[in-house]
């Protein structure tokens, strides 16, 4: 027992797997929102503890090391601060009726699971168990898009579940791929699953087996990331779910998928004669950002508008760790946490603009900064966030991406930003019909927690002006580590 | 402490004040706090940049542990930077001073105040940047807050628009600027301003860079045809705002023009100016043509502008084909003209909107034909304005003429250009300035024509009331510095000299121990101007006729009505108006540029409606390549949405068809 | 001996790509669904070869699975919900059957080119089956975007995770294999009761007839 | 500077004069401006209601920057005191400056007319002014130097010669000279129809010594084209700074002489042409514009053989 907790790895699994079944057992949502919190908060601080407690040795399942740490942490922050946002959002869905509290016991007990099974996925040093756990986060957020049981709720839940499977089943053959690929160098069994024995030995790997594994690998997971043309599923599953739901798919579940994605790039990297990961991921991340940037366009429903925003980020994402290069990837890791920051401040704040005016057009929402001024000011900046304008970390890390790739792939970085501008004038756009203008529709007073919101926002800020040492230090080690 | 530690503060204080506003929006004496905050903290700028440039301070730079992790924010004061922290205060102070007074009539003044100081705090940043990043981040925060700012009235029609059109051309010009650091820094991401300044570069590269900071640069400052966002979003601005927008926040932006063109890029080929030179020249002409036809006063000043901007930048092409010649003299003349130009230009573009501010106030009327009649209800304002107006139209001996002066003595150099080409480009340009100088004068004889003098349009003119203190004051300090400025213009040029120094590594002359303060740029033989002596002769010539002939002939005076050729009409409408006073220049010129259509709509026989006379002008470059590229990317996003709604089938299918194609791709490379 | 192991697995695999083939050439729900049934008995048979030549016991959990769960409980429950939901017997094809044999075909020519032209290194033991799962796999993607009734979409799902199985199996001494089967299962069953909850008549496409109108929330 | 006011208004009776004699009449005397100006000083001053202080300033203005530019031009000698003090572009611009105040002037008091005045004569300066920079492009492209008092020394030397684009910069002069003068065919001082008026349109309002001024100003102007004209084309029997007092009365001749010729060119041009359209001013200034701009071309093809 006292092993068990020795190790904060360990404790970052249990407590979401304990509380799980303590509150889909608890009545009373006040009590079980509050525990919510409280399991998120712990979760937060054990892995804050990674930093401290000295890293145990790669085991046969878990593992710790310094790019899994920047996900946990970020992981369980953002659990954390949504968990304190659908407090205050779950008890109004309960006044208004759109939940009763047994869907909200569900809810609860749910969201714990989920974030167990993230974090499972990210500590896992297994890459099987890595899959199983991103399945069993998969299948939850499933059940909770649907939550509310409407035509459009059950439509997107349905369509996220099989695209969903689809794209686990791809994954799990680039999985065994792997390990076949794998099984002649280390042996059979477990030894050939363990991804701290994989990345040492890649380079004797069967360079071909590697190039088709990845093609699934990227497929499979990539389906997860929502990069185009595997992105159906998450705009209305975003659009449809619960707003805290929606900002914890794209604040963590993307980069869940897409730690995924980055260990096995790693070991694709590694390897002299395999297929070199990067263009196929600059090719996907490029066709993502000016897809998504178009769809912005014709948008009517404000969640599905920044579920596209995402899309169009992951895009970026994607891109720079294709790229590669040390300036790349810290730009593409910087830019990932901004994003996860940003993107779900902005879902905090668009969860209350809903509930407020009882709709989620976006003809229906305007004046913001009339009606809700801290709330319409909170929104616009994290749009303008988003949107890459500085002071915000966005800025900076977009700033790094077209700079370093334009001095190398001019071409490549031309359609970026074309891609970016786009994008842009369509957030902006919509913005403006947000925040200014007459107030239409509601204007009675938001109940509303901003805290969440204004702490992310106020992060985001500081990281576009001073990034401290230690969390630099730190990235950069970790964009060596992914080459 | 140094310059730059001392202006690093004041810009915090700034940024503090900012947010104070915020705190403390509810109480009422907060507006003064601000704007008198600024005033003084902008003073204080302009002090740092005069103590640099006078050598009274010495150049030093300052590191902070901010901004780009590895690299550090750097800031820097030199002379180039000295000079526009100074366009920057002295354009800051006045504008604050003014707002004073003019903040209390602001609606919302939480939508202001908060912004307003931080935003002359982001343009001291800009020019006092020196690595990349910090550039571009003060630049765009820049951007940032003159939007929230333009966006004050965001309930007025039009401003929403004006907003959208300004942010989008911002980040657009962004874009281009970070593709040319991007150049600048090279893969290897050194973005400090020295290791871009030590890199050797291609001439071909260099162009590339010069071509994309115009392109970025250029879009901020207003070049045509990036220009569209400047005469919506400047006039949508609080009269101060636009004050500062239209005067400063340019010139900022064609500081960094100058930063990279010619600090940064290094040499550059003479095949470069040429494009700079025309450039500059189209957008002085095609500007002052629309400020002619516009009605809103403020749209007249916002266009004006735009014609200043292709001014200066036709200057600064100069100064690049001389440079190429290593003609470093005339280069200089050339560099100086067109910093004097900037301070000139700051110093009567904002006087001419606070004019339009008061007016604003006075009447609540932007529009020409409703005004009229001020000069009578608005002494003081129309005085002051008169001043602007004949700044601006170049006329001697106040300031604009004497820059422009300048530049056409450089334009006269251009026979010792080698280049057949630039032989014949630079006085073809000269041409079209002087004839933007010209129209100018008709723009500015038009709008205080129609809106100071005459009889009033309407009632709310003829109830006009003269304005604060406070904002007379400040206007009164710019049109001194108009007088100023162009009687004593070799003060400004020894001033400015270091600046130049530094670009071009050649000066003019000292002027100082010149006698009557006279210009001598080249040579006493070659040209001289002699502000100070014209001013002199002028007065004396004025007051001594005037005083023999009261004293010698008549003094008596009568009042009578109008003789208007023995038939007066005390219609108002029956004066000129802004239209008709427009018309023939409209049918010379406008038929192609502005695309300007007149047609008389005459009823049928027996109808005894009046006929009508119908004029349609269509802005060629926003119809045909905003609209266009607008209507391009709809269609697109239209026919990408279609993706929205296809079933579950067909969205596996293309999970499926990428997969197969990877798998065919794979198979192929094998 | 060992010979003789290489020739069954074989067979047997190759014996799933056939019946892969027969599933894309059924046009009734219920012969499609007897020929699943013998597709996941053949599955069964292959993985409880591969456990008996890999001396590998707990692949024969998986086999049982396969038999119990895929051959019988799930065909049977499909039965019945055709039979109650009065879903009519068509496979409504998207495109015709030649066709979709002719991709088939092209797709298993595909896998067979890549996986033999990959895997030197593996044993052939695992390459061929790797091959045929691959194949597999395509066959049942390819099912599912071309049959519009859910439940040939199901069984078209179930196939191509019978290839998983198929290749998991192949690669000797997998670990997490009966795991893996067993998480699949669930899946399967999720989406079998999803089949049943949301009363999917005809289609995937839509949860309900209703909801072909208020489409995804965004109609233009 | 005295001595331009002085001759300044016998400048136009001469030209009236000699309008008058090729019309067949007698016409008045070439002193008759001088007598019509001293009346004008003793009248009284009728001053529209609406006038305001601008209208009252403008005449003493335009007098006086019309002066300052005129006594800028050497008209019998070079090397003046304070003939530095501005060059030719600073001349075209003071008489840029008395335009303007007279078109505010023409718009001060609220009538159609003044407005029509003030829109057509900016109309027209807005060509004339470039044109007329244009030709001094040229010219002192020619002379390295926009001083005119160097200019003229210059032309006066032998090595000018004679050049093609000199004589397109003085065509351009001439025509800048009758618009900016108002002279036919741009303008008609002697009308009052009031369709064809400019100049007269936009002073309509004046009267007494204020109008008196204007007139001096025109007068003054129209002085000061002729001998910008002469001292650059013709700058024959100009005395240089360095010569002597006693060289004066010589060039105060060839001066006068100038004049006089000029003058009666004028008048002779004036009454063999008729006036043109408004709305063919701009086509006709527009050939100044270009002949100048052509002038500097050609200077620069030549130079650059």
């Amino acid at each position: 027992m006292i092993g068990l907790f020795a190790n904060p790895a360990h404790v970052i699994l249990v407590i979401p797997a304990v509380f799980a079944v303590l509150l889909a057992v608890l009545p009373g949502y006040r009590l079980t929102a509050r525990l919510n919190v409280l399991a998120s908060l712990l979760t937060l601080i054990a892995a804050l503890s990674l930093f401290v407690v000295p890293r145990a040795a790669p085991g046969a399942f878990l593992l710790v090391d310094d790019l899994n740490i920047v996900f946990v942490v970020l992981n369980t922050f953002v659990g954390f601060t949504a968990a304190a946002f659908s407090a205050s959002y779950i008890s109004h869905e309960i006044e208004t009726g759109k939940l009763t509290p047994a869907y909200v016991r569900f809810y609860h007990g749910m969201y714990q699971l989920m974030m167990f099974g993230m974090n499972l996925a990210l500590l896992s040093n297994n890459i099987g168990l890595m899959w199983v756990a991103i399945e069993v986060a998969t299948l939850t957020t499933v059940l909770m898009v649907g939550i509310y049981r409407t035509h459009a709720a059950l439509e997107a839940a349905w369509k996220y579940f099989i695209l969903g499977s689809v794209g686990i089943a791809l994954a799990l053959f680039g999985t065994i791929l792997v390990y076949l690929a794998a099984q002649p160098v280390l042996g059979e069994g477990e030894a050939a699953m363990i991804w701290s024995n994989l990345i040492v030995r890649a380079a004797e790997f069967d360079p071909k087996i590697l190039n088709l594994a990845f093609v699934f690998l990227l497929l499979g997971y990539g389906t997860k990331v929502g990069l185009a043309p595997l992105h159906a599923w998450l705009p209305d599953a975003h659009a449809e779910g619960p707003t805290p739901i929606s900002a914890v798919l794209s604040g963590l579940l993307l980069n869940v998928a897409l730690y995924a994605v980055l260990r096995f790039k790693m070991l694709i990297a590694t390897h002299p004669e395999a297929l070199a990961p990067g263009p196929l991921m600059v090719a996907m991340g490029l066709l993502s950002v000016i897809f998504a940037a178009f769809m912005l366009y014709r948008r009517r429903d404000i969640k599905r508008l920044f579920a596209y925003s995402s899309i169009e980020h992951m895009g970026i994402i994607v891109f720079a760790f294709g790229m590669g290069g040390p300036l790349a990837n810290f730009a593409g890791l910087l830019h990932m946490v901004m994003h996860s920051l940003t993107k779900s401040a902005i879902f905090y704040s668009v969860g209350h603009v809903a509930q407020i005016k009882g709709t989620q057009k976006i003809e229906g929402i305007r004046g913001l900064t009339q009606s809700h001024p801290v709330l319409g000011w909170g929104l616009a900046l994290g749009v303008l966030a988003i949107a890459g304008m500085p002071p915000f970390g966005v800025f900076m890390s977009e700033f790094l991406i077209v700079t370093s790739t334009f001095a190398r792939e001019p071409l490549l970085a031309l359609l970026l930003v074309f891609g970016l501008l786009v994008a842009f004038g369509a957030l902006l756009m919509r913005l403006a019909g947000f925040i200014f203008g007459e107030p239409t529709g509601k204007v009675g007073p938001a109940e509303a927690s901003f805290v969440p919101l204004y702490a992310h926002l106020a992060l985001v800020l500081a990281a576009g002006i001073y990034l401290p040492g230690p969390v630099v230090a730190w990235f950069q080690s970790v964009a060596a580590l992914l080459g | 402490m140094s310059a730059v530690d001392l202006s690093l503060y004041c810009v915090a204080a700034l940024l503090a004040l900012g947010l104070a506003a915020i705190a403390l929006r509810r109480s009422a004496a907060i507006s003064a706090l601000v704007y008198f905050g600024s005033a003084l903290l902008s003073l204080v700028l302009a002090g740092a940049g005069v103590a640099v440039l006078a050598g009274a301070a010495e150049i030093t730079g300052r590191v902070l542990p901010v901004g780009l992790p590895w690299l550090g924010s750097h800031w820097r004061i030199d002379a180039l930077s000295a000079f526009f922290l100074l366009v920057v205060g002295f354009g800051g102070a006045a504008a604050s001073v003014y707002a004073v007074g003019y903040g209390r009539h602001e609606s919302e003044p939480q939508r202001v105040l908060p912004f307003y100081p931080a935003f002359l705090g982001a343009m001291a940043l800009v020019v006092m940047a020196n690595d990349a990043f910090s550039f571009l981040l003060s630049w765009e925060v820049m951007s940032l807050l003159s939007w929230a700012l333009v966006m004050a009235h965001h309930r007025a029609a039009g401003t929403q628009h004006a907003g959208y059109v300004y942010l989008v051309m911002a980040g657009f010009g962004t874009m281009a600027l970070l593709l040319a650091f991007g150049l600048l820094a090279g893969s290897a991401g050194d973005y400090a301003f020295e290791a871009m300044r030590a890199a050797a570069r291609s001439p071909a590269m260099a162009a590339v860079i010069l071509a994309l900071m115009l392109v970025g640069a250029g879009s901020k400052a207003g070049l045509v045809p990036l220009h569209v966002w400047l005469p919506l979003a400047h006039p949508a601005a609080p009269s101060h705002v636009s004050a500062l927008m239209s005067g400063v926040m340019t010139k900022v932006a064609l500081y960094g023009l100058i930063r990279v063109v010619f600090d940064l890029v290094g040499p550059l080929e003479w095949w470069a100016s040429p494009a700079v030179i025309v450039l500059g020249a189209g957008t002085a002409v095609l500007g002052i043509l629309n400020a002619l036809v516009a009605s809103d006063i403020k749209k007249i000043l916002a266009y004006s502008t735009i014609e200043n901007i292709g001014v200066i930048v036709a200057a600064l092409g100069l100064a690049l084909a001389f440079r190429a010649n290593g003609m470093a003299a005339t280069s200089a003349l050339a560099f100086s003209a067109a910093l004097f130009h900037i301070v000139n230009h700051a110093a009567f573009k904002s006087l001419l909107f606070m004019g339009a501010g008061n007016v604003l106030v006075a009447t609540g009327q932007r529009e020409l034909d409703v005004l009229g009649g001020l000069i009578h209800r608005m002494p003081v304002t129309a005085f002051l304005v008169l001043v602007g107006a004949l700044a601006i139209s170049a006329l001697p001996p106040l300031n604009g003429f004497a820059s422009e002066w300048l530049l056409f003595q450089s334009v006269l150099k251009s026979p010792e250009l080698p280049q057949a080409g630039l032989q014949i480009i630079v006085p073809a340009a000269g041409a079209m300035l002087a004839l933007a100088a010209a129209l100018a004068a008709a723009a500015f004889v038009r709008l205080y024509g129609v809106g100071f003098l005459g009889r009033p349009r309407s009632d709310v003119a003829a109830k006009a009331i003269e304005v604060d203190r406070f904002a007379l004051a400040a206007m009164g300090a710019l049109a001194l510095v108009c007088v100023l400025a162009g009687i004593f213009p070799g003060v400004m040029l020894d001033l400015m000299a270091p600046a130049a120094e530094a670009m071009v590594n050649g000066r003019l002359p000292v002027q100082a121990d010149e006698a009557w303060q006279t210009l001598v740029p080249i040579a006493e033989t070659r040209s001289t101007y002699s502000g100070l002596l014209v001013f002199l002769f002028i007065v004396f010539s004025a007051t001594s006729s005037a005083w023999l002939v009261h004293r010698l002939a008549s003094r008596r005076l009568r009042r009578g009505p109008a003789w208007d050729c023995g038939f007066p009409s005390n219609i108002a409408n029956t004066q000129y108006g802004a239209g008709s006073f427009v018309q023939p220049l409209r049918r010379v010129l406008g038929t192609i540029l502005l695309g300007a259509r007149e047609e008389v709509a005459m009823p049928p026989p027996g109808d005894n409606r009046p006929a009508r006379l119908l004029v349609t002008l269509r802005d060629v470059i926003w119809d045909g390549g905003y609209l266009r590229l607008a209507a391009l990317i709809n269609s697109a996003a239209t026919q990408m949405n279609r993706l929205q709604f296809l079933t579950i089938r067909r969205y596996l299918s293309l999970v499926v068809g990428s997969l197969v194609s990877l798998l065919l791709v794979l198979t192929i490379w094998n | 001996m060992d010979r003789i192991a290489f020739d069954i697995a074989h067979l047997l695999a190759g014996g799933l790509v056939l019946v892969s083939f027969m599933m894309i050439y059924q046009d009734r729900l219920y012969a499609l669904l007897n020929v699943f049934a013998l597709h996941a008995v053949l599955l069964s048979l292959s993985v409880s070869w591969q456990a008996y030549t890999q001396h590998a016991p707990h692949l024969y959990v998986t086999a049982a699975i396969a038999l119990i769960f895929k051959a019988i409980v799930i065909p049977g429950v499909l039965h019945r919900i055709i039979r109650q939901m009065g879903i009519h017997r068509e496979v409504e094809k998207v495109v015709g059957v030649g066709v979709t044999m002719l991709a088939g075909m092209g797709l298993v020519a595909m896998s067979i080119v890549l996986m033999l032209g990959l895997t030197e290194a593996a044993d052939a033991f695992a390459r061929e089956d790797l091959a045929f799962a691959l194949s597999v796999v395509l066959l049942g993607l390819l099912m599912m975007v071309t049959r519009r009734n859910a439940v040939s979409q199901v069984v078209g799902f179930m196939s191509l995770e019978n290839g998983l199985i198929l290749a998991a199996t192949g690669a000797k001494g997998m670990p997490l294999v009966v795991e893996i089967s067993v998480a699949f299962s669930v899946l399967i069953a999720f989406i079998v009761i999803g089949v049943f909850l949301f009363r999917i008549r005809e289609r995937f496409d839509t949860v309900d007839d209703v909801a072909l109108e208020d489409y995804r929330g965004e109609v233009e | 500077m005295a001595l331009v006011v002085a001759l300044a208004p016998a400048l136009v009776g001469l030209v009236r004069k000699v309008r008058a004699r090729m019309l067949r009449r007698r016409g008045a005397s070439i002193l008759q401006p001088y007598r019509d100006i001293l009346r004008l000083m003793r009248k009284e001053v009728v001053l529209a209601e609406n006038a305001s202080w601008l209208f009252r300033v403008v005449p003493y203005m335009v007098f006086a920057a019309t002066w300052v530019a005129a006594a800028l031009v050497p008209t019998f000698a070079t090397g003046l005191q304070f003939n530095w003090t501005a060059d030719l572009i600073a001349i075209v611009a003071l008489l840029g400056s008395a335009r303007f105040f007279l078109a505010l002037a023409g718009m001060d008091v609220g009538t159609s007319f003044g407005g029509i005045g003030a829109s057509r004569e900016m109309m027209i300066a807005a060509m004339a002014e470039p044109a007329l920079l244009l030709a001094a492009f040229s010219v002192s492209l020619v002379a390295g130097s926009t001083q005119l008092s160097t200019v003229a020394a210059f032309m006066a030397t032998e090595d000018v010669g004679l050049r093609v684009s000199l004589g397109l910069a003085l065509v351009a002069l001439v025509i800048v000279a009758l618009a900016e003068n108002a002279r036919i065919p741009v303008d008609n001082p002697t009308t009052h129809l009031e369709l064809t008026m400019v100049h007269e349109a936009m002073v309509l309002e004046y009267s007494g010594r204020h109008l008196a001024m204007i007139e001096i100003a025109a007068a003054l102007k129209l002085l000061l084209y002729i001998s910008l004209i002469g001292c650059i084309f013709v700058p024959w029997g100009i005395a240089s700074g360095g010569s002597g007092v006693a060289a004066y009365p010589l060039s105060l001749a060839f001066y006068l002489g100038k004049l006089a010729v000029g003058g009666v060119l004028l008048g002779v041009f004036e009454v063999s042409i008729a006036k043109m359209r408004v709305f063919r001013v701009p086509d006709f200034l527009g050939a100044a514009l270009m002949l100048g701009l052509l002038g500097m071309l050609l200077l620069f093809v030549s130079r650059s053989l």
